[in-house]
């Protein structure tokens, strides 16, 4: 399992994951993904200004989807709701050094954040 | 966190060789050792080199209550499963052509019955209940009037449950098939005995009982000859089976860990159980754990779990301080869920989410501990990054 | 007159670990050592064995000028020689269904052949001259347009005697013929180049060479892939070319063997040479001896001398001061003379009465010197005993 | 070769065969076997008064019969010519422990003892 080989930054994400957990009254929740097909992703935002003031993740998946949703949860706060796109899957798989093959689980990482996102945008 | 020397958990994947084998698989290595050829009967380093393999070959005779011109070298028991069989349907083709085994068999087992498909063989699988346990029954009602032959392992790789060996020897003695156990997990474990189990064909390994990867042995019932047709042709050592230089410090390490096996199987066989026990004691307190196969007929010292509400790859990376086996082969592109758990009736997704631990004659109640620590602390870390269980997850759980 | 501790010049039948082959095999056998199973992913300790299985992988071959991907371990140059050939005959017998080698091969090779003809291949026998050399012009004879494989040794392990590798290889490349060497004799002994000599499959095996018995490795080349069908099914290891738990102590003995070896080929080769020459200058000086194989074209070590008016098994007795083979199989009741000398042309008489010294990293001068002193004393003691040579008698010595 | 291990007897008359070589002057031979074959005897006796006065052997073949023909010369001396059949090739076989498959050279033993006997006789 040379493949298990994950980066600094994964490993780091992985034993401590920033942003985890669940965030309480008034926020929008954005998911993606099922556990039978071993990734599920969700994303707390609680809004303000037009803006992600907080931003949480829960994931079930492998450690690199652990890592991405915590990194992806992390750079979600602060940012305008208006800011569309500002998540590239290949720029993240490259920052986490992904294997080409995992690439899939950073979809629904993007697709949870999207859900997040037009759900924050409709209120 | 340390990952340089993680707790080896994983005796059922391999083991150490013991100090004590290693000692005399050193004495027939170098100069100053028994080096020799045993094939070369023209001088005396050669003799005693064949003395000290002859010797082995009682040694592992006396584990299986066989006579030592019952044993077959093998390069380890993947060769002795494919010698079985291949050689036992090539040579006895025309006692039938139907063979019976089941899906919970080793790749050795199940990747030969796919090549003698392919060479018109027709095999039947099992699928055993989820306890895992092969019966006579599912066997008697698999029996047909071409079968050949029957292969059943004794003590399962993945969930360490027994199959119903004396039974189902019983049953081809009076059917008249002949009969195959791989017993590559419970040699040295559990007592065998080819005539009270009605065996006619044994695999066994060195490297499963503190002996060296490489070298294995191929039980076969009956008188010197020809019995099998051999896989690997090439001077006829072996009684024609099985051609090749021996390798002495192989076969002698092989010898001496059965030995050793021997001696210790019953002491070694409670403290197992008994640490088996805490083990399972310590994991089963987390809840959402389910363990695989039956919890009474299983060998001492392998416990097969699945963690709910965990994935199965960030459950083995957060477990790296142990050395453990998952429920999921890692390759790179696919992770398929072990097709044992699958036979036995769990989802896939449980599957993979399942842990072989398997202890052994260096394991301690301190292990143990640290291990149930470590289990407890990453399993409810993990549970709790993960979302809540949902509709979807739960119908998951429920199986 | 002790036979304790003969003098050990049976290098050709196998040789002692070297220590620090033994070394580093230490190091992967028990608690404290890299003793997990390669296969196991999942771990650490798994990996680490794994690591050192690929970096013997590398080892081997770059002595072959090879690419690590094409090397498939096996448990020796016998599962070798069984795997290429079947491996080979069985995945493209659409390219033909005709084999050519030789009569002088291992039997590894011949008995495969064998058993390939039982299956309907047909196989060609070549014959060399007196020299022992199978050159390109035989195999050029031979090869028709259904020729699949040819199949030569590089160094004959009775005689010594090379064959034309590069030549064959190159014919076997204009012609389109899948080319397998049996390199047991040579691997370690002299250059070996396997796109030089257009060779497709290459046996090897490590205890010719200071490793250890039970582990050897086939060349195939070209990219990773099912090439060959494999003997042994399991779980599809080595890209699926050869099942079962790779053996690291065992690997990792070979790769440091194979390393050892071809860094010290040089000066190793010419000292043997030397030793050599220093032998048969000594044995020559009894007269009415005769030099099995071309005088030139041979391995360093390896000497194969008919003594005429000494009978072969009162011979070997004499010589048990030193350990060596002789030219014929002792089984109890019949002594086979060696079909490697027969296809010679040397008469049963003489074929038996000869002894094979093979000399290795351990002989020295002394070792020589002693051997010519016994040799000399021993063989003119037993001609003292015997009649006179009669017309009878010199009729057989007239070969 | 574990049928290579030689009773001490073998070994001791292959190590030192008494009665080996050649005899001068007015001597009868006797011989059997060929060495083609592996196997070739030959006695030499010396008579006196009707008797073997000194009998010596050559042989070409295995420890076997070197031994067998050694024992038979030592014994053969000082005995009648008229004493037949005193060689019993199976009593030597169990002297010298001989593996049954090699009775065979244990006759060509006896007929060269036949071969100088008989000789002797016509004298
Ligand atoms: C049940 C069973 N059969 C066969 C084998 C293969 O044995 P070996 O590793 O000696 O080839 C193993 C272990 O790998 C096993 O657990
Ligand atoms: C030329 C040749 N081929 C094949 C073999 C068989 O190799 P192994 O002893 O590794 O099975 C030998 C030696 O025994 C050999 O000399």
């Amino acid at each position: 399992m040379e493949d298990l080989s994950y980066s600094a930054l994964v490993r780091e994400r992985f034993e401590k994951p920033g942003n985890a957990g669940r965030l309480l009254g008034d926020v929008v929740t954005g998911m993606a993904g099922e556990k039978a097909h071993g990734t599920r992703v969700e994303f707390d935002f609680r809004l303000r200004d037009g803006r992600v003031e907080r931003a949480r993740f829960r994931a079930y998946g492998c450690p690199h989807t652990i890592a991405a949703a915590s990194w992806v949860a992390e750079q979600a706060e602060g940012r305008d709701l208006e800011e569309q796109g500002w998540l590239d899957p290949h720029a993240l798989a490259d920052v986490l050094e992904l294997p080409e093959y995992k690439l899939g689980v950073l979809l629904v990482v993007e697709d949870a954040l999207r859900d997040a996102t037009s759900k924050a945008l409709r209120i | 966190m340390s990952t340089k020397n993680p707790i080896y958990m994983d005796y059922a994947a391999t083991t150490p060789v013991d100090d004590r084998v290693a000692r005399v698989m050193c004495e027939c290595m170098t100069r100053e050792g028994v080096f020799a050829n045993p094939a070369s009967s023209s001088h005396q380093p050669g003799r005693d080199a064949r003395g000290r393999v002859e010797t082995a070959r009682r040694q592992v005779a006396e584990l299986l209550n066989a006579s030592p011109t019952e044993i077959v070298w093998t390069s380890g028991a993947t060769e002795s499963d494919n010698l079985a069989l291949k050689g036992a349907a090539h040579r006895h083709s025309a006692r039938g052509r139907h063979i019976v085994t089941s899906r919970t068999e080793h790749k050795a087992v199940l990747d030969t019955c796919k090549q003698l498909e392919q060479e018109g063989f027709e095999v039947t699988y099992l699928v055993p209940g989820s306890d895992g346990v092969i019966t006579a029954e599912l066997v008697a009602e698999a029996i047909r009037d071409d079968t050949l032959l029957v292969s059943i392992m004794h003590v399962n790789n993945e969930i360490g449950v027994t199959a119903d060996i004396e039974d189902i020897g019983r049953l081809c003695r009076e059917r008249h098939v002949l009969f195959h156990v791989d017993a590559a997990q419970s040699a040295g474990k559990l007592p065998l005995d080819v005539d009270a189990m009605c065996v006619d064909l044994m695999s066994v390994s060195a490297h499963k009982i503190y002996g060296p990867k490489g070298v294995g042995a191929l039980y076969v019932r009956g008188q010197v000859g020809n019995r099998l047709e051999p896989l690997i042709h090439g001077g006829g050592h072996e009684w024609g089976m099985r051609s090749g230089t021996l390798a002495t410090h192989q076969v002698v390490g092989m010898g001496e860990a059965f030995a050793i096996a021997q001696q210790e199987m019953d002491t070694e066989s409670r403290r197992l159980t008994g640490l088996r026990h805490r083990l399972w004691d310590g994991i089963r307190g987390l809840g959402g754990v389910w363990l695989n196969g039956c919890p009474e007929r299983r060998a001492a010292g392998l416990l097969n779990v699945s963690f709910e509400g965990v994935e199965g790859e960030s459950l083995l990376f957060a477990l790296r301080e142990l050395a453990v086996s998952s429920g999921s082969a890692c390759t790179s592109a696919s992770r398929e869920a072990s097709y044992v758990l699958r036979a036995l009736g769990r989802d896939d997704q449980l599957a993979q989410s399942s842990i072989r631990f398997s202890l052994g004659r260096y394991s301690t109640e301190a292990d143990v501990d640290q291990c149930v620590e470590i289990v407890t602390r990453e399993v409810n870390r993990l549970r709790g990054l993960a979302p809540e269980a949902t509709a979807d997850a739960a119908r998951d759980w429920a199986v």
